[in-house]
């Protein structure tokens, strides 16, 4: 015979919220949502966590300003988020697996990769196209929350095979929403598949405000459906970011099984260069949201602490310069497309029907004269 | 500001086909209190291409709803609503992005009326706009009129012409039955002289239309590739071909009757469009005609369309969209020395 | 400004269980899952739910039975279910909505439906066929969870349209898998839809075990991450089941929104009767939940209470003798089908093709000599 | 048990289908340690259909597993999986149940290779048994192979004897691509003498084989509908109609060369499968027969197909399952007449 009940007590009546969700923070939320990680952080995590965010930032400014030249198909910026995304890239392993979404450009470059290839799915060249094995940074996922049960999957293929790795899967607030949420979740629960799943919260899905999109005190809570941690953090303190992401991933580690962290954060700019922000949210809120912004939160901790002086600033802010220019300088040339390769990749082998219509497109591209 | 003056101001210019596919909403919305719009963005943003634009601003939140992002949720809520007598109009996203949705579209939208005897009618339009020519990064582009064609129980309805916008998504919105109605997205910015204060009358669903009337052969198409049909129709003329176009309008009901009787007169038919080939709807549509006019034809009915592959990226994306020129090397195919 | 925190505190950590979901419960877990409902209850509920469930019992013999002698297509069985199903519809007033799975035929029953219609999905005859209108009985739905969000998409339709209507939906414990599950109850508790969610918790998805479904602590726990009370019954007791259903539909319909309930019970039989349950559970197991069988536990309290004698027995036992008499009767005839009905109900008219088809069909059955 | 004396004892007596596909998975996962079975039920109980019997006991609960039911869920961890290096064999427990998968299929399975130009291969096998005639009740007899065919990317398979049951889910299995594998459910319990003791040697995906030799015209089928057409090719003998029968085995890639092979020869074709007509898989095959073999054609390709609405009940279902009879009025169709 088993315990004496099958079930624990029932669980507490949850009453859900009768006021909409709020959603501004107040002057400074961070002491509320984040952990004590930026006081007790090891300066030198500071110091390089403030780097790349101030790297990360130039990066949305550079990439939004090449939607504006043509350069880019279309950017969604994470202007404001870049803590979240530098952060938990920062934590993860070598041997570790990214799963990032579409707007998770800063994760994918903080791992090492080529800005240039990073934006090859933006800039229209190709559907991501980059070698996902060369940093573990899986593509560039658009359907939302698709890309979590591969994340599952393979941290559990990880696990089978022995290997001590750890996926992390990054997913809006909007994500949240899709069945593909809940069935990674479940399953990464069930098989204590080695994952942690990070939802940036950023108020927004497109122009659907949070309080469309869940009646749950917060997301983190939907962890306990799943019997897994909820962890919430301030998305904008990169330290508490760090510090939550990091324990999560030990925790996969040592077998401990999945987790899910809610970063809350604010999309500053529109969804994309495309959006048009103004249509659903007001002026003031975005104002407040900068100035909670995750570089000055950042600065004030460092300035304080006497490790950022001038020189430092411009330091980083030169590095975050020269990237930009090298950014701005390579996508400004062509890219070198070949447009045989549209057949190229659909199977291991071209299929005849696919034989006959590239011979088709050869032909076409001859006679313009226009093929390699 | 007022329907009046909203009117007023349309109609000082020509209408796009996304104003027109809004004012068929507006105006079905405002005559029939049961039918809503839900979807991702359609409240306050007007959706992503502002098609359902203003609707939550006359109407109310509640007859144009902002959902959660759960395509699945969504039109299995629509499914709930027309069980309560409503007629929901669902906006799918983007064409992928329909995908999520699918098992309540095959399982459920399409098969409810049957399931039950006919006692329960599932009068759901689910808008998607479709296809590429718009420099759209991946699963924005996908031509999904395959998947609905091969689905008893969905009409699958997609206009060409911004007068159609309006006229079929009124006669969509009207039907008892679901239907999928595929909103060409590269032409959605296309502008007619069809006025918003003066609708036309609603054009029954089912019927296929001729846009050019020609002797030498058909070419068959509907949605996004019409624009194309007309323009090589145009240059064949210049080299000595008359072409008929028939603009289908409805893949589900198919209207043999116009498509067979243009091919009978013509002899020869290309269908153009820009899905995918290999088990696309173009095979149906040859096939068809093939079975019903055989001893008509000069030769095989050929097909003109996207290449088998997935949907390429914003760069390459018009070495894979039929164009002018594909459909003239079609035609030019169809054997015409044999006639003389 | 608003609050000062936008978000409550975290969530307390949890901790996944460690232990293998335990299955079995002890001689007498009604009194630990169950509310106190069997005692306050009031003698005609305890002894209305006494004949439904006598009347349920034979109504899942009778049918399995059938299925032997080759009258349906297939019988999923809720033998050891009957409380959750009874009870629950008996909750319901005549103008709400019952949304059903294929399991679920005697909650249809208890609606007062034809029991021949109720089965001729599973007879083979029509899929459904019923006119869900007549008593507001969706058609039982066989794609796992794919009726919940209808059940919220009819709730908020009649809440908009003013009429004081709560729909209830049943689903199984493998279908709260599934992402139409999660996708429902987020829907129902951002819209606040007058919809209750009752998850019949057997124990087994066809062979897979709970603790292969979910890590969770209760399936009633997955209510937290939608932001609906979340509440756990025993299955086995009727009048608790009846107890916690109603107080969630006054709760809906009073405007409070969703409740998401679950009820531990137990399928005695196998999936169907084409399951074979001995390849993947243990005799033992089904006979301590035999034990704990809902009429049993009815039986216990109203003897104790005088309110069941040999009488009252022999009358309920009568009554569904009688019912299954007529069961039988009815289905050994041969319905009558035409089989032109195929192309009756495709569409509201026929199409072209159908109309072709539909001669061709004629044609057939006209040579065979077949047709009416 | 010993695999020795299972095949000694499966080997006394004539194999059927389901034993076949199993002992495929078996040899599979024997031979590859990255090959990996998941779904719903397929452990303990060893599948619905008995299908995976055994390989749990055999391989462990990691090597095959019983997963939560959740089938979107179950194929994106497949991909993962994939991602990783394994090699997912997933079951969908019926047809009408891959629906709920159908994004992942589709914006992900289907594209990955694509999407990275060649360096992320998804080799998954995705097994459905599809099709009617086993008295299923509704959305257990679907034939969705349209849906599948449709989407460039997937391989789609199926085989129509034991033989080829056990052949091509190894080709399956062992493909760099991703296979749709659709087992025709109605005959998983066909028996022939193929025994698992000598396994066939792995054919290759992609060939269409002729099953019956004949002269005057085409049956071109696949899957269940194979044994109804060698039935009626028997039948059509008597009536002095040698027909020749051909078994696709693999809808994508398409095998023009050896049906348009037998076409040229017979000048008549007949495509016969289950799956509705309107949008299925025949007017993509009668479209491209007759593209390429018009001049050889002495009558249009016919289809012969399941009727253009949901499948039907169990009581039911012979009226709309294309039979011998069937097959044989298209047969004589054929504008026999023309030729003399
Ligand atoms: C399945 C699916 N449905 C719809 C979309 C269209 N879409 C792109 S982004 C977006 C909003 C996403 O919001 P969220 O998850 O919060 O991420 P964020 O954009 O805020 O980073 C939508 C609806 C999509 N990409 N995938
Ligand atoms: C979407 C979907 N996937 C798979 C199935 C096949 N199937 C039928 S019943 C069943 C198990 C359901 O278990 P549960 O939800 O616990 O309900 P129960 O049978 O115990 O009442 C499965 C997998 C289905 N009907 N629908
Ligand atoms: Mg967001
Ligand atoms: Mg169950």
């Amino acid at each position: 015979m088993r315990a004496v009940a099958h079930r624990p007590t029932p669980p507490p009546a949850w009453q859900p919220r009768t006021d909409p969700a709020p959603l501004l923070p107040d002057a400074e939320p961070h002491r509320l949502l984040g952990t004590d990680a930026m006081a007790g952080a090891d300066p030198e995590l500071l110091l390089s966590l403030y780097d790349r965010l101030v790297l990360g930032r130039r990066f949305n400014t550079q990439a939004t300003a090449l939607t504006k030249q043509g350069r880019l198909a279309v950017y969604p910026s994470s202007t404001g988020q870049e803590a979240c995304q530098v952060a938990a890239a920062l934590a993860l392993e070598r041997r570790d697996w990214l799963f990032p979404s579409y707007r998770d450009t800063l994760a994918a470059v903080t791992r090492g990769m080529d800005p240039v290839r990073v934006l090859t799915l933006l800039r229209g060249d190709w559907h991501t196209g980059y070698d996902p094995y060369e940093h573990r940074v899986a593509p560039l996922s658009t359907p939302l929350a698709t890309q979590l049960p591969h994340a599952v999957g393979l941290a559990h293929a990880a696990r089978l095979k022995g290997d001590d790795v750890v996926a992390l899967a990054l997913v809006g607030d909007g994500g949240t929403s899709e069945g593909d949420f809940h069935e990674a979740l479940n399953f990464a629960a069930v098989w204590r598949a080695p994952v942690v799943f990070l939802v940036q919260n950023n108020g927004f899905a497109i122009s659907v405000p949070l309080a469309k999109q869940t009646a749950a005190p917060s997301l983190a809570h939907k962890a306990v459906g799943y019997g897994m941690p909820g962890r919430l953090v301030d998305g904008n303190d990169a330290p508490a970011v760090h510090q939550v992401v990091s324990e999560a991933l030990a925790r996969a580690r040592s077998g401990g099984g999945p987790t899910l962290i809610e970063a809350v954060t604010y999309r500053i700019e529109a969804h994309t260069n495309a959006d048009d922000a103004t249509r659903y949210r007001e002026e003031p809120e975005v104002e407040l949201w900068r100035r909670h912004d995750p570089i000055l939160l950042l600065e004030r901790e460092l300035t304080g602490r006497g490790l950022l002086d001038e020189d430092r600033r411009r330091s980083a802010a030169d590095a975050a310069e020269a990237m930009a220019a090298e950014l701005r300088e390579r996508m400004n040339a062509d890219p070198v497309l070949d447009p045989m390769d549209l057949f190229a990749h659909v199977y291991a082998e071209k299929t005849g029907q696919l034989r006959e219509q590239s011979e088709l497109l050869r032909a076409e591209l001859t006679a313009e004269g226009e093929t390699r | 500001m007022t329907p009046a003056t909203t009117e007023a101001r349309a109609a000082a210019k020509p209408a796009t086909m996304a104003q027109a596919l809004k004012r068929a909403m507006r105006d079905a919305m405002a005559e029939d209190p049961s039918v809503h719009v839900l979807g991702e963005d359609v409240g306050t943003l007007g959706g992503v291409f502002r098609i359902t634009d203003g609707l939550a601003a006359e109407f109310g939140d509640d007859r144009c709803t902002d959902t959660p992002l759960a395509e699945a949720g969504i039109l299995g809520a629509a499914v709930g609503m027309a069980m309560y007598g409503l007629r929901p109009v669902v906006e799918m996203q983007f064409d992928a992005f329909a995908y999520p949705a699918f098992e309540q579209l095959i399982s459920h939208v399409a098969r409810m009326r049957n399931r039950t005897r006919g006692r329960m009618p599932l009068p759901i339009t689910v808008r998607v706009p479709y296809g590429g020519g718009i420099g759209g990064v991946e699963h924005h582009s996908d031509s999904s009129e395959a998947y609905y064609m091969a689905t008893p129980g969905l009409q699958v309805v997609t206009p060409a012409t911004v007068e159609d916008a309006y006229g079929l998504l009124r006669a969509a919105i009207a039907a008892d039955d679901p239907v999928v109605f595929l909103e060409p997205k590269r032409l959605y910015w296309s502008k007619s002289s069809w006025s918003p204060t003066a609708p036309a009358k609603v054009p029954p669903l089912g019927r296929a239309v001729v846009r050019r009337p020609g002797t030498g052969a058909t070419l068959i198409t509907y949605g996004p590739s019409l624009p194309v049909c007309l323009e090589a129709a145009e240059a064949a003329a210049a080299e000595g071909w008359d072409l008929e176009v028939v603009d289908l309008r409805s893949l589900v009901p198919f209207d043999d009757e116009t498509v067979c009787a243009s091919v009978r007169r013509t002899g020869r038919a290309v269908v153009v469009h820009e899905s995918t080939g290999f088990g696309g709807p173009g095979g149906e549509i040859a096939a068809r005609v093939t079975e019903r006019c055989f001893h008509h034809l000069e030769a095989p009915v050929l097909r003109v369309a996207g290449f088998d592959i997935p949907y390429p990226p914003p760069m390459l994306e018009r070495h894979h969209l039929p164009g002018v020129d594909r459909v003239l090397d079609a035609v030019a195919r169809l054997q015409w020395e044999a006639e003389s």
